[in-house]
């Protein structure tokens, strides 16, 4: 696999060892279907990264590599490796991951459905061991994040709407106070000036705490103007990586992904309607 | 060696030792084993013809019984000389697979009731006593503790029984004396397996009954004498049927049990002088299946009687066929023959266990006395004298079922008359 | 020969749609085909080992394809549908007793009304396929609280059904024909005049049954109705709001799946054991039958005879296997460790795939499709 | 921006509450949709807007209010009353048939339009296999449409997650609904993709004249597609009316959008 | 009416010794949303593991107390390592899988168990005497003959509420219980918010095995020590259906529920129709529970929402 064309990030500003490092993965579903053709990408300590590319192209899956949740879904990582801290992760368990500060936000609002909101978030403190006050503080943090949630904290988490329910998986991950968060798709289905408050708290958290993210996002524009580096999966390999700003005003990335053609962003309504269609049988 | 193959005599052995029935299945088993062993070990087999045995696990249940005599119906230079099926389900599935292959089943003191009648049931031999037998000799017994038949009028009898064809086949039978004799019949059910049976004697506790005859199999038999003992109903009132009165019926419900009694199927628990050739060929030799303090249980004895039964057939057919394996065909013929006397039984050393018996075309039980046992807490204690069921009591029956089995298979019975 | 579909172009949707789209598949269903129909009753004419004993056909092969038969039943229930029933081995029940007394002759005495309805005895055939039709209609009957009931409340709410029908055919004995001990013999197997006897021409039969079912079974899961009964498995409620009647596409289910298993019971009962007694189709048979669904594969036909062979067969295999290989071993002794072979066995296949054996060949078969090389 | 040519009103909600326990989902909502426009449904989280689309196509059923739909005035619908008028809907949480191919799911939307009944279906031949045929060729047409051949053949749970609203849009689509309800059909797509969302919702409107319902958080595509928009905060509707309007209320840029577009 | 009542006792009774295997049910399904059909087996094993150390221990001259405390422990040992190796080889490799797979594979268990345990502790019938087992009979002065009430029933029954009021605080009021809730939920998620789910599981089946180890003391008490206690599993699952699958106090209510109605329609219904009528009546009865609540009395919602 062509390691050599997918070369690593080169912030050789930073001395230190990246905080999470993936290197050269190769991943396989059920022993036949290859996702992952040699993906590698560095978080520094205290970075954002964002983790870019077109549905399918490999997001979800690498971040289920990191946090080592892969093999749940009869996936396996057959090449490379990934080290989180200077640890391998595939030799810690999900639950050590977490533990040692590595936790992930996954796509689709995996809420416990039949617990109520607020024991959703309470669940995300499991593996903590200061004390219940603290707990306590940080519930109170994430009911002050998203007020929506302190208006539901007693409904059964399977009867919310959506985007309640994403946020419950956000504030949830919050509440295990990470070093680390992959978080995958935070904006969808989130009302726009939600939105743009989630990454208010990514920066709010990256700034005051420190906390290191690896963001897998649609949301190209917002992704780019918050992180620090951009990493662009396509099919499964890198296909280009760099600096947040100069991926941001890259010809093809702006084209793209942030649908800007020279200046003006484009309607909706004005799509070309060219004709792709291929006639598939006689 | 192939060679040595040609000259034995292939002999199945259909048992249970693991299931809900395994308690029971593992003794009988063990006791058909060691007799076979003992033939060969002592005598050399029968006439020198060596017994090659194998063993089958039916755990009880009819489909994989069949299996078993599909498995192991062809084996030998000549077949299987007979089966026992030790359970009425297998009995029932196979009796009609067995006509046509021509291999007797010898079902000793279970199976089908009807099939006595050898003329209909020519392979069925259920030797010793069918359970309309059994009925028989229970209420004949009950009569004798109340002091004559006349007594029976208006007395409540009640039947526990395993809900299955087992448990079944004493109903008719015993709804026959009850008009007979005048005393009321209540049959009630245990759903198999029988953990379960508070509400039967609650049921039984405000009914009273003046008998409790007990027709269970396997766990069923020590719970209910355990309930039995919870509910306060006097042991002393329960009799239960030959696979009711066994060691590990008993055990279970310690000093609550003592009082109980059983029919005997003919033998009871002890040793006798055949135990003391079973010690010296096959346990000293470290053959032996069962551990050493069970040999002489019930259970164990009535497999080593069956088995007997079988090589003394196989023995008879010899006498017509030559010394050699038999066929199936052959050995009922031997079994249809069998007639073994009181010096034939003290030669084998069964005497004390049973008494003579005596084959025919029209009755394949042969003999059909029993006696009763009682549990005193440690043992099991005989404590009546012979009773021989009474044929016109069940002779009426057997006419009548195995004449419709023979109407709806299509058989027409032989003429036991003409037949040597 | 490789497995490659490249150059397979299909030109139709009907050739897309066909049962077997692809060569190679095609090409190995005729053999399995030929070697069921032409083989095996070759070699058992010819007396070839182990054809030439009862032994394979009888306690083998009679019983795997009438099990693999209700396999199919329950794999449309459970597999497509989704239902879980543990009540199967009631169905078999049903279609056993239903076509024994239709074979035997009816007579309900309705004295009260002054008549009597008597249906004189059918023929075995008719008998087999009406019991079919009676368990059809029970398992509609069963299949009523499916609508209010899901998942594993209703696997357990099925036993009912399991546990009543052990015994209202223990009970009631106008359903034995008041055979004393309430076991009852089959009629005689008269197929239009041919008497089905020798253990190949049972085999024979019941190859016929299953071969048929199982083509009509499949056809049934890939056409409208099968989607609308996978469509209630995946995701009921957008089923229903996409227009799917779940009472209708679960109704259905129960309908059919009871029918097949009705047939198979009957057919277990007449060709398999002749005579047979309620045990026959106790909770134990409804277990097995949801075994081989799950082993061979949820929602898929030819998973349901895989299920079947590993079910049925392997405990023999596995119980054979010490005599034929001399290993001293007492029965009790082999049977414990059949027990926990198998055990082990279901544990492993599970792991290595928790869909079962149909997607194990479905994997398979991508493999091949990539190879040589992995993926 | 092309107005739809008619000013008649497929669905009229009037009215509605809803409530679930103590949740007050929807407050006396009313709305109208005309035949062959765009309407969107927008507000923040928990504003009601699926609720909005249960209760319209008979999910949920309100504890007060009418509907009419086509002319015919009930206090609730049915799901099948509703799915046999032609209304079809994606769901926001992904809802496909996870065990069947793409091709399957689609075909499946076509039940309500085969005929056959069980027995021809079971021998597949002759009209069975006919019918098959004929809705294969619609179905086809749908795959054509949506641009997604080759993944026809794909489980479902295999497919991105784009590409499962995809074929939850074909699934809808293959029912040949009057009108079509999508509750957040972009959520998880990037720009590309929502460009070609935005491609087949617009030419489904165009060419096949459906009328559309649409939930969305994406303000850029809310704007440009729709026709009129109707905007929901805590159950309430507290603005309805063209795009323009919409993004220039105070309400609702307090509420929702937070800052104006 | 003396015998109404002490039919309605003795089924009460008897519902709550179903309650006691019912409860190794609801403990599994609980933490991992697996229905363990191993539950049975898991009783024979830890009764054949205390009887058969007890029996031991006595012979080799331990006092009994000595040798009941020892035996206890040592089966407790046993159901430990089961659990290990449950979790380890069985349920472990199969996280996030559907339902039906996880209960096969606890089919699977089963067969494991019933051979392994037959095969180390033998396939016989052990006889156990734990607690009595004979009857008091109250109200003589009342009713002729009085009311019986077993004394092995009361101590099942006593024994049974000790259980079920410390699972029950240990779900609602614990954060390993709120974990197990959310494992069963959701395994992936669970994991990926740092639950030990291995740990987790190895203690719900440990506990389920001691559950097991006290239904064993109470059945092998009343039934001796044999294969046939399997044969509960069968007769707890209506049980813990009409209970509710999920809730710990929903398997007692639903064995008293089973019981008195079983108990009753056996003795004053059964009479008229052959008898032999409880084993379904049960399963009936729970039928009827279901349609009027599909989740049984305490059990969760099954949440439905698109
Ligand atoms: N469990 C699985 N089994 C087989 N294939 C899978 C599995 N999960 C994902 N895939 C495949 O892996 C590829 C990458 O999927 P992944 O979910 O990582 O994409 P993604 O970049 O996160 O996309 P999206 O933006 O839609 O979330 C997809 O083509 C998908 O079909
Ligand atoms: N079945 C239900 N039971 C209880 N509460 C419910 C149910 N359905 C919806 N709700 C509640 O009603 C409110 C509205 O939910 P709805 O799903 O309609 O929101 P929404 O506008 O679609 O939000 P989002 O944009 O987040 O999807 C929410 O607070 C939700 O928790
Ligand atoms: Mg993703
Ligand atoms: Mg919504």
């Amino acid at each position: 696999m062509p390691k050599a064309s997918t070369p690593k990030a080169s912030t050789a500003t930073e001395a230190a060892a990246p905080f999470l490092s993936v290197n050269n993965i190769e991943v396989v579903y059920s022993h036949v279907i290859l996702v992952l053709k040699g993906v590698s990408l560095d978080v520094p300590r205290g970075g954002i990264v964002a983790l870019l590319g077109a549905n399918g192209a490999g997001k979800t899956t690498t971040l289920k590599a990191v946090s080592n949740l892969l093999h749940a879904e009869r996936g396996e990582v057959t090449k490379g490796s990934i080290l989180f801290d200077g640890v391998e992760v595939q030799s810690l368990s999900p639950s050590e991951l977490v533990r040692r500060g590595c936790i992930q936000v996954m796509e689709g609002r995996r809420c416990f459905a039949h617990l109520t909101v607020e024991e959703n978030l309470l669940t995300g403190a499991f593996t903590r061991r200061d004390g219940k006050s603290a707990i306590a503080q940080d519930l109170e943090r994430v009911y002050t994040y998203f007020p929506r949630l302190r208006e539901r904290r007693g409904s059964t988490a399977g009867y919310t709407s959506g985007g309640e329910q994403q946020m419950c998986t956000i504030g949830r991950a919050l509440m295990s106070r990470p070093k680390m968060i992959l978080l995958d798709e935070p904006s969808m289905g989130l009302a726009p000036q939600i939105v743009g408050e989630i990454f208010e708290i990514v920066k709010d958290l990256n700034v005051k705490e420190g906390v290191s993210f690896l963001l897998a996002e649609q949301n190209t524009n917002m992704a780019l103007k918050y992180a620090s580096h951009g990493y662009i999966l396509e099919n499964g390999r890198v296909v280009m990586d760099g600096e947040a700003r100069a991926l941001a005003a890259n010809e093809d990335v702006k084209e793209f992904y942030l649908g800007i053609a020279g200046d003006k962003r484009k309607s909706f309504r004005d799509v070309k309607h060219y004709k792709r269609r291929k006639r598939w049988l006689a | 060696s192939p060679a040595a193959a040609q000259s034995e005599q292939f002999i199945p052995i259909l048992s249970y030792r693991t299931g809900a029935y395994a308690v029971n299945g593992v003794p009988y088993a063990n006791g058909v084993a060691d007799y076979y062993n003992l033939v060969n070990e002592r005598d050399g087999g029968i006439n020198g013809v060596k017994l090659l045995v194998e063993e089958c696990e039916t755990g009880y249940a009819t489909d994989k019984g069949v299996e078993c005599y599909e498995r192991l119906k062809g084996k030998g230079p000549t077949g299987a000389a007979f089966f026992n099926p030790l359970s009425t389900g297998i009995t029932f599935a196979l009796t009609e697979k067995t006509t046509t292959d021509k291999i007797p089943i010898i079902t000793m003191g279970y199976g089908r009731s009807d099939s006595k009648n050898g003329a209909v049931f020519a392979y069925n031999f259920p030797l010793l006593g069918t359970y309309w037998s059994a009925a028989d000799i229970a209420i004949q017994h009950i009569a004798k503790e109340l002091g004559g038949a006349d007594k029976l009028k208006g007395k409540k009898i009640s039947l526990l029984f395993h809900d299955s064809p087992y448990g079944k086949e004493p109903i008719p039978m015993l709804e026959v004396l009850a008009k007979k004799h005048g005393f009321e019949f209540t049959p009630i059910p245990v759903t198999h397996p029988g953990v379960e049976q508070k509400s039967q004697w609650l049921a039984i506790r405000q009914n009273r009954p003046d008998y409790v005859l007990l027709w269970g199999w396997g766990v069923m038999n020590g719970t209910a004498v355990k309930e039995a003992a919870a509910v306060a109903y006097p042991r002393e009132k329960m009799i239960g049927v030959w696979w009711s009165g066994a060691e590990p019926d008993v055990t279970p419900a310690g000093d609550q049990a003592a009082g109980y009694k059983a029919l005997m199927l003919q033998h009871g628990a002890g040793k006798f002088p055949v135990h003391a050739d079973i010690e010296k060929y096959v346990y000293a030799k470290g053959k032996g299946l069962s551990e050493p303090d069970k040999v002489g249980e019930v259970l164990y004895n009535r497999g080593m009687v069956n088995a007997m039964l079988g090589v003394e057939a196989i023995r008879k057919a010899q006498e017509k066929f030559g010394k050699k394996p038999l066929t199936g065909e052959q050995v009922r013929w031997g079994l249809e023959n069998l007639n073994l006397s009181d010096a034939r039984i003290k030669e084998l050393g069964f005497e004390g266990m049973l008494k003579p018996i005596k084959i025919s075309c029209s009755d394949h039980e042969g003999a059909r006395d029993g006696r009763v046992q009682q549990w005193d807490g440690k043992s099991w204690k005989v404590i009546s004298d012979w009773y021989t069921a009474n044929q016109a009591n069940t002779e009426p029956l057997v006419k009548d079922v195995s004449a419709k089995y023979a109407a709806e298979k299509n058989i027409h019975p032989r003429d036991c008359s003409k037949e040597s | 020969m490789l497995y490659r579909e490249a150059g397979q172009f299909k030109t139709t949707y009907a050739e897309d749609m066909a049962i077997f789209p692809i060569h190679q598949d095609r090409i190995a269903l005729a053999i399995l085909l030929g070697i069921a129909f032409i083989g095996v009753p070759l070699l058992a004419d010819f007396d070839i080992w182990p054809f030439g004993s009862d032994y394979l056909l009888r306690a083998i092969l009679l019983p795997f394809l009438i099990l693999a038969l209700a396999a199919i039943g329950v794999n449309i229930l459970v597999g497509y549908c989704g239902q879980i029933s543990l009540g199967s081995g009631a169905f078999m029940a049903v279609g056993a007793y239903s076509a024994y007394k239709l074979g035997t002759g009816v007579h309900i005495p309705l004295a009260w009304l002054g008549f009597a309805i008597s249906i004189p005895p059918l023929p075995v055939l008719l008998s087999i396929l009406l019991g079919g039709l009676t368990a059809a209609v029970v398992g509609i009957l069963f299949g009523i609280p499916s609508l209010r009931i899901k998942g594993l409340y209703l696997a357990v709410a099925t036993l009912a059904a399991q546990f009543f029908f052990d015994w209202v055919f223990l009970r009631v004995a106008w359903f034995t024909n008041y055979a004393p001990s309430g076991s009852v013999n089959a009629p005689t197997l008269d197929f239009f005049g041919l008497n089905v006897g020798t253990p190949i021409e049972r085999y024979m039969l019941c190859l016929i049954f299953v071969t048929v079912f199982a083509f009509l079974a499949k056809n049934l899961v890939r056409g409208n109705l099968g989607r609308q009964w996978m469509a209630i498995r995946d995701m009921d409620i957008a089923a229903e709001l996409i227009g799917i009647r779940p009472l209708y596409a679960k109704l259905t289910a129960f309908a059919v799946s009871s029918f097949i298993i009705g047939v198979a019971g009957a057919l277990w009962a007449f060709v398999y054991l002749g005579s047979w007694e309620p045990l026959a189709f106790s909770i134990e048979r409804s277990l097995q039958l949801l075994f081989m669904v799950i082993i061979g594969g949820l929602g898929s036909i030819m998973g349901s005879f895989i299920g079947a062979a590993f079910i049925l067969i392997l405990p023999i295999m596995l119980n054979l296997l010490p005599t034929q290989l001399g290993v001293p071993l007492s029965t009790e002794t082999i049977t414990h460790l059949e027990f926990i072979i198998f055990g082990s066995l279901i544990c492993y296949l599970l792991i290595k795939e928790p869909h079962g054996f149909a997607r194990l060949i479905s994997i398979g078969k991508e493999k091949l499709r990539l190879w040589p090389f992995p993926y | 921006m092309r107005m739809p040519d008619t000013s008649e009103i497929l669905l009229q909600v009037e009215g509605v509450s809803l409530a679930f326990g103590g949740v007050k989902a929807l407050r006396n909502v009313s709305l109208d949709i005309r035949k062959g426009e765009i309407r969107a449904i927008i507000g923040p989280n928990g504003a009601g807007k699926t609720s909005m689309l249960n209760v319209i196509n008979g999910f949920y059923h309100p504890n007060r209010g009418a509907i009419t739909f086509k002319g015919r005035t009930r206090a609730q619908m049915q799901p099948f009353e509703a799915s046999r008028g032609g209304i079809a809907r994606t769901f926001q949480n992904v809802a496909l048939f996870k065990g069947m191919s793409a091709l399957d799911n689609i075909m499946a939307g076509r039940t309500l339009k085969m005929r056959r009944g069980l027995l021809w279906q079971m021998l597949r031949y002759g009209p069975a296999l006919a019918e098959e045929i004929e809705h294969r060729h619609r179905v086809e047409e749908i795959i054509d449409f949506l641009e997604i051949e080759p993944i026809r053949k794909v489980p479902v749970a295999r497919l991105p997650y784009g590409l499962q609203k995809r074929v939850e849009l074909g699934r809808a689509l293959a029912m040949e609904p009057d009108l079509l309800l999508l509750d957040e059909p972009m959520a998880g797509m990037n720009l590309e993709e929502k460009k070609d969302m935005s491609r087949f919702i617009l030419d489904v409107n165009d060419y096949y004249g459906t009328t559309i319902a649409l939930i969305e958080h994406d303000m850029a595509v809310v704007m440009d597609l729709s026709h009129r928009v109707v905007v929901l905060d805590h159950g309430v509707k507290i603005a309805d009316g063209t795009p323009d309007e919409v993004k220039k209320n105070q309400g609702v840029i307090d509420a929702y959008l937070g800052i104006a577009h | 009416m003396g015998q109404f009542l002490e039919v309605l006792i003795g089924g009460l009774m008897s519902g709550v010794l179903y309650s006691l295997v019912a409860l190794g049910f609801v403990l599994i399904f609980k933490a991992s949303g697996v229905f363990n059909f191993a539950q049975g087996a898991m009783v024979l094993l830890a009764g054949l593991a205390l009887v058969r150390s007890l029996d031991l221990l006595v012979a080799n001259g331990f006092p009994l107390w000595v040798a009941i405390v020892l035996g206890i422990g040592f089966a407790a040992v046993i159901m430990a390592i089961t659990a290990w190796l449950i979790e380890r080889f069985v349920i472990g490799p199969l996280v996030n899988q559907d339902g039906l797979t996880l209960f096969m594979s606890t089919i699977g268990v089963t067969f494991i168990l019933e051979g392994a345990a037959q095969m180390i502790f033998g396939s016989g019938s052990y006889p156990l005497r734990l607690f009595p087992t004979d009857a008091w009979f109250l109200f003589d002065n009342l009713f002729p003959g009085g009311i019986l009430v077993n004394k092995l029933d009361v101590w099942g029954g006593f024994i049974a509420g000790i259980l079920v009021a410390g699972l029950a605080i240990f779900f609602q009021q614990t954060k390993t219980g709120r974990a197990l809730r959310a494992v069963a939920d959701d395994h992936m998620a669970a994991q990926s918010v740092g639950i030990p789910i291995g740990w987790i599981w190895f203690v719900v089946w440990l506990v389920a095995g001691l559950v097991a180890l006290v239904a064993a003391t109470v059945w092998g008490t009343k039934l001796g020590v044999q294969f046939s206690i399997t044969f509960l599993a069968l007769k707890a699952l209506p049980v813990l259906i009409i209970g509710g699958l999920t809730s710990v106090p929903g398997a007692i209510v639903g064995g008293l529920i089973v019981g008195a109605g079983e108990k009753i329609a056996e003795v004053f219904l059964g009479s008229y129709i052959g008898g032999g009528i409880e084993y379904w009546f049960a399963y009936v009865l729970a039928l009827a529970v279901l349609l009027v609540r599909p989740q049984g009395l305490f059990g969760e919602r099954i949440i439905a929402r698109v």
